[in-house]
């Protein structure tokens, strides 16, 4: 990750005494959202003096312009934002400037109508997507299965931009490991929860009947899961199904009860961390005038059966 | 005083009625079934023939299975909710009920065993339920506005109890995994709980005093009062059974997910119970409706969100096709029934 | 209303307006109405009679468009018509005031009045000069002191909402009107109002129609009368060339006699006793009901009859005093607790209060004795229909089956289903407001035979009856209440019309506030 | 013509009319806000109280500011709304039409500049309302379940248009900058949309013979029918009406926003809309309800979403409080009506 500065930082200099740093979040009642809020509460009480704001702004892109104009108001002195859809981005960075505060992107990167990033902090949808991709396709590789008989289930809110950017992800990064060769890709549309997931697989494996080997990916946990439960339920054995989560919150539940399961690997990322990283950088900006890093990737980790509890997977 | 007109020779009109035809068989059946249901009937007819010419996998035995344990839990829902609205009301808060029992039937089980976490959670739906009544009998708040304040509050605590996470893990317990894939004379547990709510409440609805009762309040509450019937406590004991069941499908979230969902899995749930009903032709203004109706309203929608994906239909067109036949489905019926094309319908 | 355009559109005298030829409707198997003649003529008014469901409400539907006839011919000033919507009959000059007066609840007296008549003056409409209208509209035909024009359409007492529905047709001078029934929530004081008006619109030229179940009400109006039965057409004769008896063959097919004769008998222990009872609408009322005894209490419109009544059978609270049924005092929290005590109560509104329109005539009458039929919890449809089949071969209801719902009924059958509801419960006081409103002289006579029949087996009753005839009738005793109070208590023997409206107009104490 | 009855004495009836007192001022000021209304006053007074002793930032200017902008799209859904159940109707779609207009808004903007842009989007508002409104008199299907067809089919439309991604860059267009940050005497634009729009429907349904007739269509469409109002033509009309002020609202999201929202931004704005017309008085079933309530609605709405942001009250507690405030703020505003406790509250 570079080093430049980041255009919207240089807005704010020093300042010292108490700091209120809103955090506002898409999804914000979604547990890597919630943990990533922990995070920043947590880096908030290590540095002392700073209050953290959490906002909840579901997917609506029209209520995260109100919440900014609403912390502006109440003159916060730094934004952290997670968007619901990167295309706000313009208008979120132009109200902040307006403002004379600093703002920064969590997860999903935003820029100004000049193309410019924010600083970012996180891990952003397509890699994401690489990675889940990435471990497919070692699994897929290892498995030894034909194209022929494997098909690709990928699970996701089709009208959430994220969503399309971490399944493009892991389809690029699947594609580019496996070759020409790949197994062709069935989309599922859902409304991101585990039972339509299963309600709508359930239908696509009655299509595609005689395939034999699946893989399985999609937006998040409950996508992936419930895709493989569907799976299982229609009486394909766990070693025929390659599924690989994004979250890692629900997959752990098997691998916590030693479950024979579809559910190979899963990417973490861990909220906590990214909240952690944003808030201290942009608490270093506000007090002590320390430029915002223009990228800080957060730590991911590819996690299965046999090290989720080693790298800090919390399965509640 | 002698009653002048005891012994009135039979008029026109007491030959009139004695004369009416015995009914045919066919027209017994249809009215058995309903003129209403026909018609959804014959759309699912037609859908199975479309669907099924374009992929015939659509009949496999299996598929079938699949399309009812995905209706499974919207239908619970959708079956509770004509009773609610052939009493007049509505319930909004259903899906909300649904995710507080679903995560905390799994956090009971997860410290206490399968049976305390569907008592405790039954338990919380009942709750649910009775809090819905009072506000609306005692508080006079519109049914509407005070299950939508509910669909809020409920969901908040859902949220609460959980931190917002998926609780627990019931996917080894034999119980849930039973309720989840568990079959009973080859049909799917899921299926079956369904279909035995759904016959209780038909019976219930159709032959007992308290089902006539129900459709009486529905049709006109002063009326019903001033016939003895006790009405609030009718819509509490409505609410509450509702809940219940809403808890009931809270439960079976758990299952099939295999764990707590305090959200996700039981937004949305409302308005497609609502849909359901309707479709199946309950009438919002209350007094009207029927379980069969509702059931085969389900098993259409089932059909059609399992066909479209079979046919791999872009769920962006599923959204435009499913408005499209709702409509459609809505509008055949309504031309049947030869009402006139003035004011609002019911 | 300019007069110049009055004179204009009003027929010469006895000219006819509106004719109406073969007309034919049918509702699925019900044939309502087959080849019925109509004329209406300037300056006169047509009676139209029938028994309940003869089809004189349908008749009068087909005239404002809102039913389209199956078949035959409607002209208007020679001119043949065909209204697909009441919009065009207004617009021709037509109106009709329905059986069921029908209010817009949450607006003034004074926009349900002009409803579908509010004119923007420029771009706004001026609700007080509405308001001002409209109470002038009403003083010109003596109804300011009924209802005021700024009173909430859901405040109406029946006999209000029958003037709002009776305003609304005659503001702006038609060229025809139709009565359907209109006095039959209305007392001797409205009705004699309404009567002026009649007649006032008769002298303009306007050509009248009106039905009414009542035959004096008929003799002192009509200058023809048209009679149906069973949807055909009997025939139009000149009210002076007939008489009450031949009416009522022409009617029902054959004579009716001794309509109000009562088999008085000594009364029995006390059913029902009031001690000073007080309501928020009523005070001070003392009254005994026994055992065999037939209780009449008359009054004016807003007497508080019905809330009385109400408070009767535990509806609405009883504030002050003691209740007493068998000498037990009882406190009713809900019209449940007094069904259980053995009472029935039959209230005024039907629609409103009475009856599930959209359910079966099955439903309705067995709607009170559904616990008792029940196994349980279970109901028997079978012995729901030999109960709802025996009252409808009693009271002679006129549906094709059990199964008709109860909104397909005409008025006056769809009020005989409200009374066989009591009469299938078998209580041991009855409690009737206005039993035989819109029911024609036939059912009429049933009904006091039912009354009469049930004081002989012992069950107490009282009626609320603002016909004063069928109080003097029916009753052994009857309680006169003006201004929320009982102002004398008259026996059989010494009660006339004139006794019971001067109690009836007793000036009391203002009623009290609400 | 000589008055009949001039002559008659005056009955007790009569006086009672005539003496019924003169309202003193008090009262009339009353009855001009209307009960119901004052309840919401004293919601929203005791809210800010409570809210501005926590943090005195609540009271200031910006604050205000910012609490008008984020409720004007949600306030002029909830003003239409009110005018649909007046009419004794509903729109559920009203959110997917926003969302329809808000994407292709901001398409033919990009194409062809602001003017055909807001002009086609509102075009196809006010088709989408025809065709709402013919489903509606001419199908007979009742209107919850038309509008929740058409909810999910103008959702496919603005999702297949779009290929369900935020379309265009209105950032940068004078325009649509002022809308969504311009202001006019110190008040923002979309403040004014909102008021404009609010004064001009509060107008019509006080004063105008149009208006009144949407009263009395809701209050009884049987009467209103029988005294000559074309009612199919008030519900097609109302429908177009709603449809073209949704797109107005899609119209400022996509202003709000900078770019064109297929989904984002409209989702659930149907419930709220209709939320906050029930709160301001509009009785479910017709006949009843004013502007006026239903804006003190969404100030109130307004003022607690924004007030428990402010608090930092953790959105889960957010839906609690929320669902409860409700009940509390309807419960007050039925209690004082001294309605009695027994069956459906309306
Ligand atoms: N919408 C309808 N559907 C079915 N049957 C109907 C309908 N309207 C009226 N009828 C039937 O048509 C017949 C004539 O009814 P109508 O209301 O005209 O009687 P009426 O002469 O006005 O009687 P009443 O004196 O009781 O008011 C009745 O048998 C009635 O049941
Ligand atoms: N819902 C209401 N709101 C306000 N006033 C009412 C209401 N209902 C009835 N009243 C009034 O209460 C008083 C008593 O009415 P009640 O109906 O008991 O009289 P009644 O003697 O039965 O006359 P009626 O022949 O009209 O039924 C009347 O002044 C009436 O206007
Ligand atoms: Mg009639
Ligand atoms: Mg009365």
């Amino acid at each position: 990750s570079g080093q430049e500065t980041a255009p919207a930082a240089s807005a704010a200099g020093p300042k010292s005494g108490k700091l209120t740093i809103a955090y506002l979040q898409k999804q914000g009642d979604q547990q890597y959202f919630v943990d990533e809020a922990d995070g920043a509460k947590a880096a908030a009480a290590e540095l002392g003096d700073v209050d953290i704001k959490v906002v909840n702004l579901g997917t609506d892109a029209n209520k995260a312009i109100s919440e900014v104009d609403s912390v502006i108001a109440q003159k916060v002195d730094g934004i952290i934002i997670v968007v619901p859809d990167q295309q706000i981005g313009p208008q979120v960075i132009q109200a902040a400037t307006a403002a004379g505060i600093p703002i920064m992107a969590s997860d999903d990167v935003i820029k100004d109508a000049s193309g410019a990033e924010a600083a970012f902090a996180g891990f952003d949808g397509t890699a994401m997507g690489n990675a889940v991709g990435t471990k497919a396709a070692e699994l897929y590789k290892s498995a030894g299965w034909s194209a022929a008989d494997t098909r690709i289930l990928s699970a996701y809110k089709q009208d959430l931009s994220v969503c399309g950017q971490r399944v493009d992800g892991a389809k690029d990064a699947f594609t580019k490991a496996v070759g020409s060769d790949a197994p062709s890709i069935v989309d599922i549309g859902t409304d991101n929860s585990a039972t339509d997931a299963q309600n709508k697989a359930g239908a696509v494996i009655t299509a595609n009947a005689g395939v034999k080997n699946w893989i399985v990916w999609g937006c998040n946990d409950e996508n992936e899961t419930g895709v493989v439960t569907a799976l299982q339920n229609s009486g394909v054995a766990p070693a025929s199904i390659v599924g690989v989560g994004l979250g890692a919150y629900l997959t752990c539940k098997d691998w916590a009860a030693g479950q024979q399961t579809g559910n190979k690997a899963a990417l973490f990322i861990s909220g906590v961390e990214v909240g952690k990283a944003a808030l201290t950088s942009m608490v270093g900006l506000v007090r002590d005038g320390t430029p915002l890093p223009a990228k800080s990737i957060a730590k991911t980790a590819i996690v299965d059966q046999s090290n989720w509890q080693a790298e800090g997977v919390v399965c509640t | 005083m002698s009653a002048p007109t005891a012994q009135r020779p039979e008029t026109a009109l007491a030959k009139e009625v004695a004369a009416a035809p015995r009914p045919t068989l066919g027209r017994r059946i249809m009215t058995t079934i309903g003129v209403q249901n026909i018609s959804l009937l014959i759309a699912i007819v037609a859908l199975v023939a479309v669907i099924g010419s374009q992929n015939p996998l659509f009949f496999g035995i299996d598929n079938v299975r699949v399309i009812g344990t995905a209706v499974a839990v919207s239908g619970l829902l959708a079956v509770v909710q004509t009773v609610v609205i052939i009493m007049g009301a509505l319930d909004i808060s259903v899906g909300s009920i649904a995710g507080l029992a679903s995560v905390t039937s799994a956090m009971i089980f997860t410290v206490a065993g399968p049976l305390l976490g569907v008592v405790g959670a039954l338990g919380l739906g009942l709750l649910c339920g009775l809090v819905n009544g009072c506000i609306i009998v005692f508080g006079r708040v519109n049914p509407v506005i005070a299950t939508l304040a509910t669909l809020a509050a409920y969901k908040g605590v859902a949220q609460l109890v959980s931190d917002g996470r998926a609780q627990g893990y019931t996917g080894a317990d034999g119980f849930f995994v039973f309720l989840a894939r568990g079959t009973l004379v080859g049909i799917p547990s899921l299926i079956w709980v369904l279909i035995v709510l759904a016959v209780l409440m038909h019976v219930v609805l159709r032959y007992t005093s308290i089902g006539r009762n129900i459709y009486a309040v529905g049709g006109n509450d002063v009326a019903s009062r001033l016939a003895g019937i006790n009405i609030n406590r009718y819509i509490l004991g409505v609410y509450m059974m509702t809940g219940a069941v809403a808890a009931i499908a809270g439960i079976l979230i758990t299952a099939r997910t295999g764990s707590g969902q305090p959200v996700s899995g039981s937004e949305g749930l409302e308005l497609e119970s609502i849909t359901a009903a309707a479709l199946g032709g309950a009438a919002l203004k209350g007094g009207k409706g029927t379980i069969m109706g509702t059931i085969l309203a389900v098993i259409l929608l089932g059909i059609l969100t399992n066909g479209m994906t079979l046919l791999d239909v872009n769920a962006f067109w599923q959204n435009v096709a499913k408005g499209g036949l709702l409509v459609v489905a809505v509008i055949i019926q309504q031309l049947r029934s030869g009402e006139r094309r003035i004011g609002l319908p019911a | 209303m300019n007069d110049s355009i009055r004179t204009e559109r009003a027929g010469r005298a006895h000219e006819v307006v509106l004719s109406a030829k073969q007309i034919g409707k049918h509702f699925g198997p019900v044939v309502a109405l087959t080849g019925v003649d109509l004329e209406l003529r300037a300056g006169e008014v047509t009676a139209i009679m029938g028994e309940n469901g003869a089809g004189k409400s349908t008749l009068l539907k087909i005239l404002t468009g809102d039913y389209r006839p199956d078949s035959g011919e409607l002209r208007l000033g020679g001119e043949v018509t065909d209204f697909s919507e009441p919009s065009q009959s207004r617009a021709a000059g037509l109106r009709v005031i329905a059986q069921e007066p029908e209010i817009v609840p949450h607006v003034s007296v004074a926009e349900n009045i002009y409803v579908g008549a509010i004119r923007s003056q420029g771009l706004l409409f001026n609700r007080r000069a509405l308001e001002k209208r409209a109470a002038k509209d009403l003083a010109r035909y003596g109804f300011d002191r009924i209802v005021s024009p700024q009173t909430i359409g859901s405040r109406l007492s029946a006999a209000q909402r029958q003037v709002v529905e009776i305003m609304r047709a005659v503001i702006d001078k038609p060229r025809v009107i139709c009565f359907d029934e209109p006095t039959s929530s209305l007392g001797d004081e409205e009705s004699a109002l309404l009567f002026d008006l009649i007649a006032t619109l008769r002298d303009e030229g306007v050509a009248v129609g009106y039905v009414s179940h009542r035959m004096n009400e008929i003799f002192r109006l009509a200058d023809r009368i048209t009679v149906l039965r069973d949807g055909k057409l009997v025939g139009t004769k000149k009210t002076e060339d007939t008489d009450h008896n031949d009416l009522v063959r022409m009617m029902v097919g054959r004579d009716l006699s001794q309509l109000f004769s009562r088999e008085r008998q000594t009364a029995g222990e006390p059913v029902l006793e009031l001690r000073d009872v007080g309501t928020d609408d009523v005070s001070h009322i003392d009254l005994t009901v026994r055992a065999g005894e037939v209780v009449g209490v008359a009054g004016l419109v807003g007497a508080g009859r019905s809330e009385l009544m109400k408070a009767i059978v535990g509806d609405l609270p009883v504030t002050s005093g003691t209740v007493l049924v068998k000498g037990r005092p009882v406190s009713f929290r809900s019209p449940a607790d007094s069904i259980a005590a053995g009472i029935g109560f039959a209230p005024e509104e039907r629609k409103a209060e009475a009856l599930i329109m959209q359910r079966t005539v099955r439903d309705n009458i067995v709607l009170a004795v559904l616990p008792k039929l029940a196994r349980g919890i279970f109901v028997s449809e079978k012995g729901e229909r030999a109960i709802a089949r025996t009252y409808i071969d009693q009271l002679r209801i006129r549906t094709p089956s059990t199964e008709q719902l109860v909104k397909n009924l005409s008025g006056g059958n769809q009020q005989k289903v409200v009374l066989a509801r009591w009469l299938a419960h078998n209580p041991s006081l009855l409690v009737l407001d206005e039993p035989t409103r819109g029911v024609d002289v036939g059912a009429k006579a049933e009904i006091y035979a039912i009354i009469d029949q049930l004081a002989q087996q012992g069950v107490a009753i009282l009626v609320v009856s603002s016909e004063l005839p069928e109080v003097l009738g029916l009753s052994d005793r009857i309680y006169v209440m003006a201004g929320g109070t009982v102002t004398g208590t008259l026996d059989c023997t010494e009660a006339t019309e004139e006794s019971i409206l001067a109690l009836a107009m007793t000036e009391t104490r203002a009623p009290a506030a609400r």
